[in-house]
Order: structure tokens, then C-alpha cells, then sequence
């Protein structure tokens, strides 16, 4: 399936969505609305569009913490993500969840994870349940380049390859672990994905901020995975303009280095550019632009409007199943 | 009625349940060609595949990573941790993942599980192959922790186990492998999170589990010697446990033993002795006895893991001393 | 005298014990450019260089296995596991080697490793930020763990805990990182395996360590109003604990509250309720009282958190109870 | 540091000493004089000389579950390794380790742990106090082929690689994991060890029967860990013998396999007949063959004739340092 036109058109439309979802979370967190610590993904809209638009909803997801864009692009009622981040009855989880435990498994969204890296080893299940069913849907885990230190990994890598499972690693080299750079506290010879290589397991490389880019690569293991030839993994280079957390002043990256990443390497802005030379009016993708931030609006009014989760659903849920035994409310 | 083994009894829930639901399967080291560390899957590669029995890594975590996932697309995997000392390499997924799934998600996914593993001491393996960890899991809530002590209740537990929408963590005490006793043919389940009766008494109220429970039905025949009555209660389900059965047994005895194999501190006793002198103050005429392992882990010398963990004697000697109150 | 913040007073004892002995270095994410996710390590990096602190990536079984084996060598680690719900991911490395190293080659060698991790709600953050997992250590014969609820506290028993030559499970509760109070500027050491009754009283005693003291301690106030009396008991060190200062304790007022915020059942208060029911039967005229956290895991929603936690009202009410009683 | 005809023959004393202890502890082990069960390394034993040769007492040694080689080859009293797998109060921990928990940390052996692989994580520490003391002794440690499914093993390369540190990672392939081919389990390309590539780490995989190729690997090893240049992994491969305890019927291996290997392969019979082409005679060997067993022999009777460890010492070493408030004995 090519990249055309409207496909490149709908994912910009993505992209901005993404990106001003995030700024009004930001703007929300620093005012108080939203509880807890939040992770923004600006500046990395490229690799969570370009990966979701390969995937559909019948494929598994996992979401790391950096999840919004994911979860907005699985298929999921928008207001709803937006609503769960803010903690209320109407989220997805019902306000339980919050941004680092966002599932929507009717879209295939199986959740994130605030243990870095537990997902790697949870997301062999859904991998291998399509194998166990011989259905041709795939799993796809996203990591960041801190949570390759992880031992999980590694246990996940070797078992999916030999299982031969349809799992995709999607790991998300913004090139920090919080203030950690990967090649501070790793070792690895050229890229981190090249460890791929001694599980037998194709990988690739790629400029995580250009969409088309992203998108072909993923194709390209999406389809070895429903081929039955087993799982691979795209490691996509980018950049987080943010701090690790919404709030984090950042102060440990050197100089004018997001300067040059927004400005010379900005997703956003190099796919317009594309747009225009194809001919597309900037006047179609200003109003793309507005589009997104009014869908944004709207969410953000739904989740402020939308009330608190009830005390007595404080305690539902915590058995699937409750023994003969159990009062009331256990 | 026939006997079986308590390994052949888990065994052949395993062969019913995966030949009655085609959604069950099982995965572990060595689970397949070679049936199990202790025998409890033979059989079971031969007849299903390797589709249905993965012999597995070394991946603990890996292992019940997979098994999480799986489950949450509604499969049901039985995975086996090979003794229960290594359940701390997949910790995180049984705390933070299949105990919590249901609940953070907001019930949207229920991860069945059943994690089958071997504890206990007795083994002369020493540190890491002895232990008792059900104490680790009792402050964890969403998980259910099983343990049966009779070939019946292996195979009906284990049945139970794998019908069950929760995830299980199932002991297997590895000194109760060899053990026989009468087990059905056909499948059946017992409850979870339901407690046995297993002698009605009318003086002391035993509780024990496992391997346990054996020293507590033996001294409940010593001690009708003397005229002494103990009702003994088999917990079946450790977590979440069976309150009324305990406190009803309590009421009428007013006297509690809890026998556990694990160090005494922190063990699985002192939930029990907290929560009867809690509920039941009222009722108790001598303090919570607890029979259990010395505070020290497991020593290799025989002469010395004999005398840490407890016995029939330690066992027998506690009641007496609730007696003697 | 000198006020500092509970997250300053923690940095301060590392910035001395480094000076003080160069075996002691420190290892965690982040703790070495950045100073620390809560600031704790702040400044040992630019002083002491990265051979002493150690940037690690998301490693915790290496992390905590690095340290266990340096250890062994006579070096002092410091480990940060950034929150304590991560320690899942290192528990072996804690329950099957630095708790048992000692024992099980016969004194030759120690693991005097301090674990340092931010442990307990109200932080917003959910089922992976927020737990209090010190029920999962308490079974565990060989470790010690560690818990101030003052800066004051905070800097000498981490002192005192770098110093020990056992390996120590340090707990800072993350929502007394910036409450204040008096430090003294020298090094000092205050001791561990020994709980602190920090307030006198006659009536009930409460056993409240970390936040819950400082509920315990207002609940104390509001009290006095109504002429009762409470003894509050830090127990600083909540394995092994100081049986003696509680039992004194108990044996003057015979009456019990244990406060936590872990979930109650299988929590830190069950083993206290259990031994006190065992030895001090005779002295208690209510049933021990567990003030704890619902049964629940720590859910997203601050309403439903609240909800879960114990706070000060339940505190508050559950020593009521006991008085009422 | 060369292989003279002197150090091939004490090789092929302690080769031969290695077998014949784990001959005595299988048979004293189904007579049930010793407890527990017990993991021998029949087959092996080029892989244990070959690499204890090159160590010093000043390094740190890991052993792995298969390790009564290399606690023999540590320079510890012999009779008390024996001692210590007979659980008797004269065995080097004093009866409380056991077969898979023997420290000598006199001569650098830090002791095995029956968690496999956590030993891969715990030695990162040891290989760090040398980088930070200064020191030039290095870290070996012992991990089978099925041991490389562990996380720890993947967190442990990857720290150490960063960190530079001097440690060896002796990868005793076998082929086996209880009754698992490595291939069935796990995904490599050709060799395990190739893993080591991703790490930005040097491998060499060799022929673990061979006592001189061993030898000469581990000292390549060896030197750049001294050198500074940090870890590296050799990969040998080797096979064993008996089942994967004494007392397994091992009926998992197909056909001859295990005769082929004892007839082209044993190590001993290898190294014996260098030696005779090197102009040993026969009777040399022959003399070493039976000193070999005659120590053995004695060291049987040491721990038969040991006692067994005091009551009282049960519940001594739990805690290193007591605090005031413990009583007595706790
Ligand atoms: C097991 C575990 N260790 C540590 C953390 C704390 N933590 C959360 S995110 C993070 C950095 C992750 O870096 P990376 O994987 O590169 O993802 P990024 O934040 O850059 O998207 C750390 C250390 C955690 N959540 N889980
Ligand atoms: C973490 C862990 N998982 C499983 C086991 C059980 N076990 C002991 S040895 C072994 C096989 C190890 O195989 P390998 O590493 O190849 O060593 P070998 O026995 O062949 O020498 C297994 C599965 C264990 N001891 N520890
Ligand atoms: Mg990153
Ligand atoms: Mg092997």
C-alpha cells in the first residue's frame, strides 16, 4: 500500500493532533487539572503516526509511557483519552488508569505499563495468541532506548524469535533516558537495534521523524510478521523537545541541541514542506491545523466537564471473579 | 476408589482441562519432552503439540510475560516455574501486571493465569530450591494464591485454577509429589477461596496447609488419645482466604493454632493470628499459636534444615502448649 | 538549630559517609548528572567523579547484583531503585543473595549494600509509583529494612545504614521528601533494630512509622484535648524490629494501634497484631487495631486514592475504636 | 605464558582428579551419603582446567550449579569442598552450602548461586571493586547455554561492556539445558556468543574439550581484561556425560549421542595421547591417573569421617552484624 496524497494528508492531519494534544496536556498538568507526572511526545509525532497508520485494530498494541499518540491513533473515542488522563469517571479505565495505564482493548490497545520495559515480556502473550489461533494480526511494543537495558528485552527477543511469533519491536531512540543518553550508560556497536541480530532477528534503522520513512519500515516488518516469518525490530531516531515529564526543566542537554532538532528536524514541519511540493495549497493543511486543535478543544471541554470516578468503584474490579466467600465490595 | 499420586493427579487435570478447552495451554522448562521437573506435564507434549507445550528458556519473566498476554486475549496458559524460590524473577509481572491488570484496567481484561510451582523444604536443596513464599504474595491484592494437600484436592484445585477468570498462584508442595490417595476419574473442581474442614473437634482449632496439614490430622489422632479434639482446617485458597470457616471453627473452640512452613515472622500465620485476634478478641481464652519455621533461611545440612523447619513434633508440641494455656 | 528538608538531609548523610569512607559509592538512574529523580544524590557526581557515582541504565537485577558483588569485595554501595514498586525487578537479586549471602557461605563474606527507594502514595502516579511494599520483606530472614519519618531520622539511620554490614532495604517515603526539620550539621548515627517512642503516653500506644507517624503524632494532639493519652512508637527499623520497646510499651497502655499504608491484609501490621497477641495476651484489653490501606491496589484518581490510602481521619478513628472498645 | 609438557601434565593430573571426584560424589550421591542432588560435570573438564589454569587465587571466581571442578581448581583444601558437598561441619561454608552454594573466598571463589544466571549479575560488583581499587585481578564467571535465556545475563553484558569492567563471562555450552537443546529454546544466529557483538564485546567460541584451545582463549581473555580492555565471553563447547543430576536418566538424548562423544571426544583421552605424542610414557600418566584417584580417595574418607554441623550453629550468620534489640541466637 503506497503513501498517497490523502494518506499523507490524514496523517499530518495526525501529527498536529498529536502535537497539540500534547501542548494542551501540558498547559493542564502545569495548572493542576491533570494529577500525577505526564509524559509528552513532541517532536516524536512521526514515529507513533507513521507506525498506527500500518497498524489496524485488530493488531495488538502497547503503548510505553510516552503513550498519548498512540492511544489517540488506535482507534479509541478521542475524548475518552483525554478524559482518562484527567483522571475521570469517563476516561477509558474510568479514571482508574491514567496516562501510564491506558488500555482500550475493543481497539487493541492492551495497555501501557509504568515498569519500563514489562510490556516487551507481556506483549510475546498477545504475539503468541495469534500464532495460537493462526490469525494474521500483529503485536506491536514500543520501547525507548533507556528500556533497552532492561533484561526483559532480551528474554522477550530470544523467545519471540524462536517462537517466530508476529511481534514488532518499535524502539524509540529519543537518545535519553530521562537525563541518561543511551551511549552513556550502554554499550552497543553502532545502534542499539543491531543487538537484534544475535537473536537472528531482522532490524532496522531509521530517521524516526520522517512519517514516510517510518511508515515504510514498519510496513516492511508488519508484513514479515502476517508472512509467519517472525518478529523484527525499527529502531526509529528522534528527538523529545520536552523535558522527561511535564515539568522537567531538562537542564541536562547540552547547548542549543532542541533548538537544532526543532528547527532543522521538526516531523511536523518537514512533512508540510513534502505536502507543498506535491502541489497541496497551504491553505488545506492550515485548516488541517485548526481542525486538530479544535478537535482538541473538544476533548479537553469533555474531560473538564465530565465528573470524578464514584467511591464505591474504588473497589470494584479487584477479582475478575469473586469467590463464594468474599463479602460485598472484596 | 482408585489412588493416584499427587503428581498423577495434577497430571491429569492438566490432560482434561486441555482436552475439554482448547484455549489451555502450558509452557515451562522442560514441560515437554520430558513431562515436567517433577512429572506433572507428562504426557502432554505427545498428545498436544508443541503448539500446546512449550518447553521454554531460562525466562522466568519472559515466561509469564507471555502467559499475561496470552491471557488477556482469553487463552488460558498454565505456566510452570519450576520451584517456587524463582518466582522472584518474574515477580514483577505476577505484582504489578496479572494482579493488577483487571483492576487498572478497569476490567476490560482478565488475566487467567495459572502459575504452577514447587515449594517446600524438606528437598535437602537448600537456599533457593526450599521455600516457602506464599507470605510475599499475601500483601498483593487481585492475586489468589492456591495450595492443595491431598492428591483429590490437587487435581479439583488445579481443575478450579484453570476455569477460574483470575490469576493463580498454585503451590505444589514438592514433598507431597510422591504422596497417594483417592482421586476421581472423572474432572471435577472444589472451590476457591473456600477452606476445609478436614476433622471437626471441638478443642483447638488447627490451621495448616500443604504439607502441614498432614502433621495436623496425625496429631489430631494422637491427641484423641488423651481425649483432645482438634477441629483442623485446611485453608485450600491462602489469599484470598476463607474468613467465616476459620472464625466459625474459632467460636467453637476458642483456641488457634496456625502451622506454617515459612519463617515465622511475616509468614502466612500472621495474617490469620491478626485478623482472629481482631475479629474474634472476644472469644479467644488462650493466645493465637504459631508453629513455624525458625527466622533463618533454609541450610543445606539435613541435621540442620530438619531442625529449622518445623515437624510433627513442633507441631504436635504447639497445640499442647494452646492446651496447657 | 539547622532546617533542612528530608531530601536534603538524606543527601547530606551521603555527601559525609562519601567523605568520611571511599569505599562507599553510589549507583541508579540518574543519579549522577541529574542528582537523583528526587534530588536525593544531588552534587556527589561533580565532587566524587563517575567511578563513585554511577549513572546506570534501567538495570535493576544488574544494578542490585553489581552492588551485592562489590559488597562482597568490602565496598559500600548505595543503590537507588528509583521507586520501590520497581524492586520486583531486582528481588531476587535482594531475597536469594543479599539476604541469605551471609548465611549460606558461613560468614565469609557480608553484602553491606543499603537500597535506597521512594516508596508510598498520595503521589498521583498510580499502581508502579505508589506502593508500600514492605510486607513483601518481612519474610525474609536476613535483610533489614529501614524507614525515618523525620529529616532528622532520615540522616541518621541512613548513616547508620551505609555504616551496618547488613544489607538494608532503606524506605523514603515520597511525600516526606520535602517536609523539614532540625538536622545537625556533624554526622551522627542513630540506631538501628531499635524503634523510638516518640511521645510518651499511657492510654493506647500507636505504632506508626514514615507518613503515618505524623498522622499518629496529630492524632496524639487532637487527643489531649479529649484527655487521653497516647504513646506513639516509631519503629524506625521494621525488620527485624525492636520487640521490647513495644511490649514496655503495650504493657503500660493495653491497648494497640498499628498504622500502615500498605493494603491490611498480609501487611507490616499483621506480624505486629500476631506477636502481640502471642506475648502480651494477657495485657491487652482490646483487640489490636490495623489502620491500613483498603485491600485495593493504589488506583489513578486522587478521589479514589484518597479513598484507598489510610489518611489522618482513619487514624484518627481507629484509635477511637480501640478506646472505645 | 606458554603450555609446557609441565603444565599439560599437571592439566592432565587435575583433569583426571575432576573426574574421578565427581565419579565418587555420583556414586556416594546414589548411595545417599550426600544430600540433595548433585550436578556433575563428567565430559567437561577441559572447560574447568583449561580456564582455572590461567586464573589466579586473587581473581574472582563464579562457579555455576556444575562446579566442583573449578572450587577444586581454586586452591581451596580439597577435602573441604568434598566435606562441604557431604554436608559436613568441616566442608568449606561448614555444611550449610552444599554442592550449589560453595564459597572460598579466601581463594577468590565467591560462591555459586542456584538461582541460574543471577550469578551473572552479581559478578558486574567484583569486576567493579577492581576497576575501582585499582586492581588488576579479574572476574570469571560460569553460565551454561541455557542460562543465556536470563535477562540478568543481557543486564549484566550490557553494563559491563559500558562500564568496562574485567570480566569473563565462560560460557560452558553443553548442548543441554535439563533436556533442552539450546536451539530448541533460543534464537542465535550461528553461535550463542555472537550476542556478545551486540554489546560492543569480543567472543571467541571454541572447542571446549580441547584443554589447550581452552586455555589459550582464556588467556586472550584474561589479558585484555588486565589490560583494561574489558569483558569479553568465550563460548565452549563441550558435552556432558551423565544426565543433568546424578541420578537423571537423561533419556531426552538421542541414539549414540552420548557415546560418540565419549569415544572421539573425551578430553582426557585427548589430552593423554598429546601428551604420549609429546614423549610422555604411558607410565607417567598412568601415575597421575592413579594419584589422582588415591587424593580423591582421601578426601572421601575426610568427609565420611567428618561430623555433621552442631544444632546450635543453625540459626548462626543470619544476620552479619546483630543490633542491640536481638536476643540471643537471632
Ligand atoms: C523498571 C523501571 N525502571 C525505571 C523506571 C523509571 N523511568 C521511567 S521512564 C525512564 C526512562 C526511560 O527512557 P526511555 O526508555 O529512553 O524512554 P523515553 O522516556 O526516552 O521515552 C525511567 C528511568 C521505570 N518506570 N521502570
Ligand atoms: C532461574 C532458574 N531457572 C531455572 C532453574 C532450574 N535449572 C537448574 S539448571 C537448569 C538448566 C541449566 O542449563 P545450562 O545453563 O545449559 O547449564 P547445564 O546444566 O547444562 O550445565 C535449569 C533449568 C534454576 N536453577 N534457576
Ligand atoms: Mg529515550
Ligand atoms: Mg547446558
Amino acid at each position: 500500500m503506497g503513501l498517497n496524497v490523502d494518506k499523507l494528508k490524514q496523517m499530518y492531519y495526525h501529527m498536529n493532533l498529536i502535537r497539540r494534544f500534547e501542548e494542551k496536556v501540558d498547559e493542564h498538568s502545569k495548572k493542576g487539572d491533570i494529577p500525577g507526572f505526564i509524559h509528552l511526545s513532541i517532536g516524536q509525532e512521526a514515529c507513533q503516526t507513521g507506525v498506527m497508520h500500518v497498524l489496524t485494530e485488530n493488531d495488538y498494541k502497547f503503548p510505553d509511557h510516552r503513550s498519548h499518540g498512540i492511544c489517540l491513533l488506535s482507534g479509541s473515542s478521542k475524548e475518552k483519552v483525554m478524559a482518562e488522563i484527567f483522571a475521570k469517571k469517563t476516561g477509558l479505565c474510568e479514571g482508574k488508569g491514567g496516562s501510564m495505564h491506558i488500555a482500550d482493548v475493543e481497539v487493541g490497545n492492551m495497555g501501557n505499563n509504568a515498569i519500563e520495559g514489562s510490556i516487551t515480556a507481556t506483549s510475546l502473550g498477545t504475539a503468541y495468541a495469534s500464532k495460537y489461533r493462526d490469525e494474521d494480526n500483529v503485536t506491536a511494543v514500543f520501547i525507548g532506548d533507556g528500556t533497552c537495558g532492561r533484561g526483559e528485552l532480551h528474554e522477550s527477543m530470544n523467545m519471540a524469535a524462536n517462537l517466530k511469533v508476529p511481534l514488532i519491536y518499535i524502539l524509540v531512540n529519543n537518545g535519553y533516558a530521562i537525563s541518561t543518553r543511551a551511549e552513556e550508560a550502554h554499550s552497543f556497536p553502532e545502534h542499539l537495534s543491531d543487538r537484534a541480530a544475535g537473536y537472528d532477528m531482522p532490524s532496522e534503522v531509521v530517521d524516526g521523524n520522517d512519517v514516510k520513512k517510518v511508515y515504510n519500515a514498519m510496513e516492511r516488518a508488519v508484513n514479515r510478521a502476517r508472512n509467519g516469518e517472525g518478529p523484527s525490530m525499527i529502531e526509529l531516531l528522534t528527538y523529545r523537545w520536552q523535558g522527561h515529564f511535564s515539568g522537567d526543566p531538562a537542564s541536562y542537554r547540552p547547548g542549543n541541541e532542541v533548538e537544532k532538532w526543532k528547527e532543522e528536524k521538526c516531523p511536523i514541519k518537514n512533512l508540510r514542506s513534502k505536502l507543498e511540493n506535491k502541489g497541496v495549497q497551504a491553505g488545506t493543511l492550515d485548516k488541517l491545523e485548526e481542525d486538530a486543535l479544535k478537535e482538541v478543544e473538544e476533548m479537553v471541554e469533555f474531560a473538564l466537564n465530565s465528573p470524578e470516578p464514584d467511591l464505591e468503584d474504588a473497589t470494584k474490579y479487584i477479582y475478575a471473579e469473586k469467590y463464594e466467600s468474599m463479602k460485598e465490595g472484596e | 476408589m482408585r489412588q493416584l499420586k499427587f503428581s498423577q493427579a495434577l497430571n491429569e487435570a492438566l490432560h482434561q482441562e486441555m482436552e475439554r478447552d482448547e484455549d489451555v495451554f502450558v509452557l515451562g522448562q522442560d514441560v515437554g519432552k520430558m513431562g515436567g521437573d517433577f512429572g506433572v506435564t507428562k504426557g502432554l507434549w505427545k498428545k498436544y503439540g508443541e503448539k500446546r507445550v512449550i518447553d521454554t528458556p531460562l525466562s522466568e519473566a519472559a515466561m509469564l510475560g507471555l502467559s499475561n498476554g496470552a491471557a488477556f486475549t482469553g487463552l488460558r496458559p498454565v505456566v510452570e516455574i519450576m520451584f517456587a524460590d524463582f518466582i522472584t524473577e518474574c515477580f514483577d509481572q505476577i505484582v504489578n501486571n496479572s494482579a493488577k491488570a483487571h483492576y487498572m484496567f478497569a476490567g476490560q481484561l482478565t488475566a487467567p493465569i495459572v502459575l504452577r510451582t514447587a515449594n517446600g523444604g524438606g528437598f535437602r536443596a537448600a537456599y533457593h530450591h526450599s521455600q516457602n513464599p506464599e507470605a510475599w504474595l499475601m500483601n498483593i491484592p487481585g492475586i489468589t494464591v492456591v495450595a492443595p494437600s491431598t492428591p483429590y484436592e490437587a487435581k479439583g484445585l488445579l481443575t478450579a485454577s484453570i476455569r477460574s477468570e483470575n490469576p493463580i498462584v498454585f503451590f505444589e508442595h514438592k514433598m507431597l509429589y510422591s504422596t497417594s490417595g483417592e482421586v476421581p476419574e472423572e474432572n471435577y473442581e472444589l472451590p476457591l477461596g473456600k477452606a476445609k474442614v478436614k476433622k471437626e473437634g471441638t478443642d483447638v482449632t488447627v490451621i495448616a496447609s500443604m504439607k502441614m496439614c498432614e502433621y495436623a490430622l496425625k496429631a489430631a489422632k494422637e491427641l484423641e488419645k488423651e481425649e483432645i479434639s482438634l477441629e483442623v482446617i485446611d485453608p485450600r485458597t491462602l489469599v484470598p482466604f476463607d474468613k467465616e470457616t476459620i472464625f466459625d471453627s474459632v467460636a467453637k473452640t476458642n483456641r488457634l493454632v496456625v502451622a506454617y512452613e515459612a519463617p515465622k515472622t511475616g509468614g502466612y500465620g500472621a495474617e490469620i493470628a491478626g485478623l482472629v485476634n481482631d475479629e474474634m478478641f472476644e472469644f479467644l481464652k488462650a493466645p493465637v499459636k504459631r508453629v513455624a519455621s525458625l527466622d533463618s533461611p533454609v541450610a543445606f545440612s539435613p541435621k540442620l534444615e530438619d531442625h529449622i523447619l518445623p515437624g510433627y513434633e513442633e507441631v504436635l508440641n504447639g497445640i499442647k502448649e494452646v492446651i496447657d494455656y
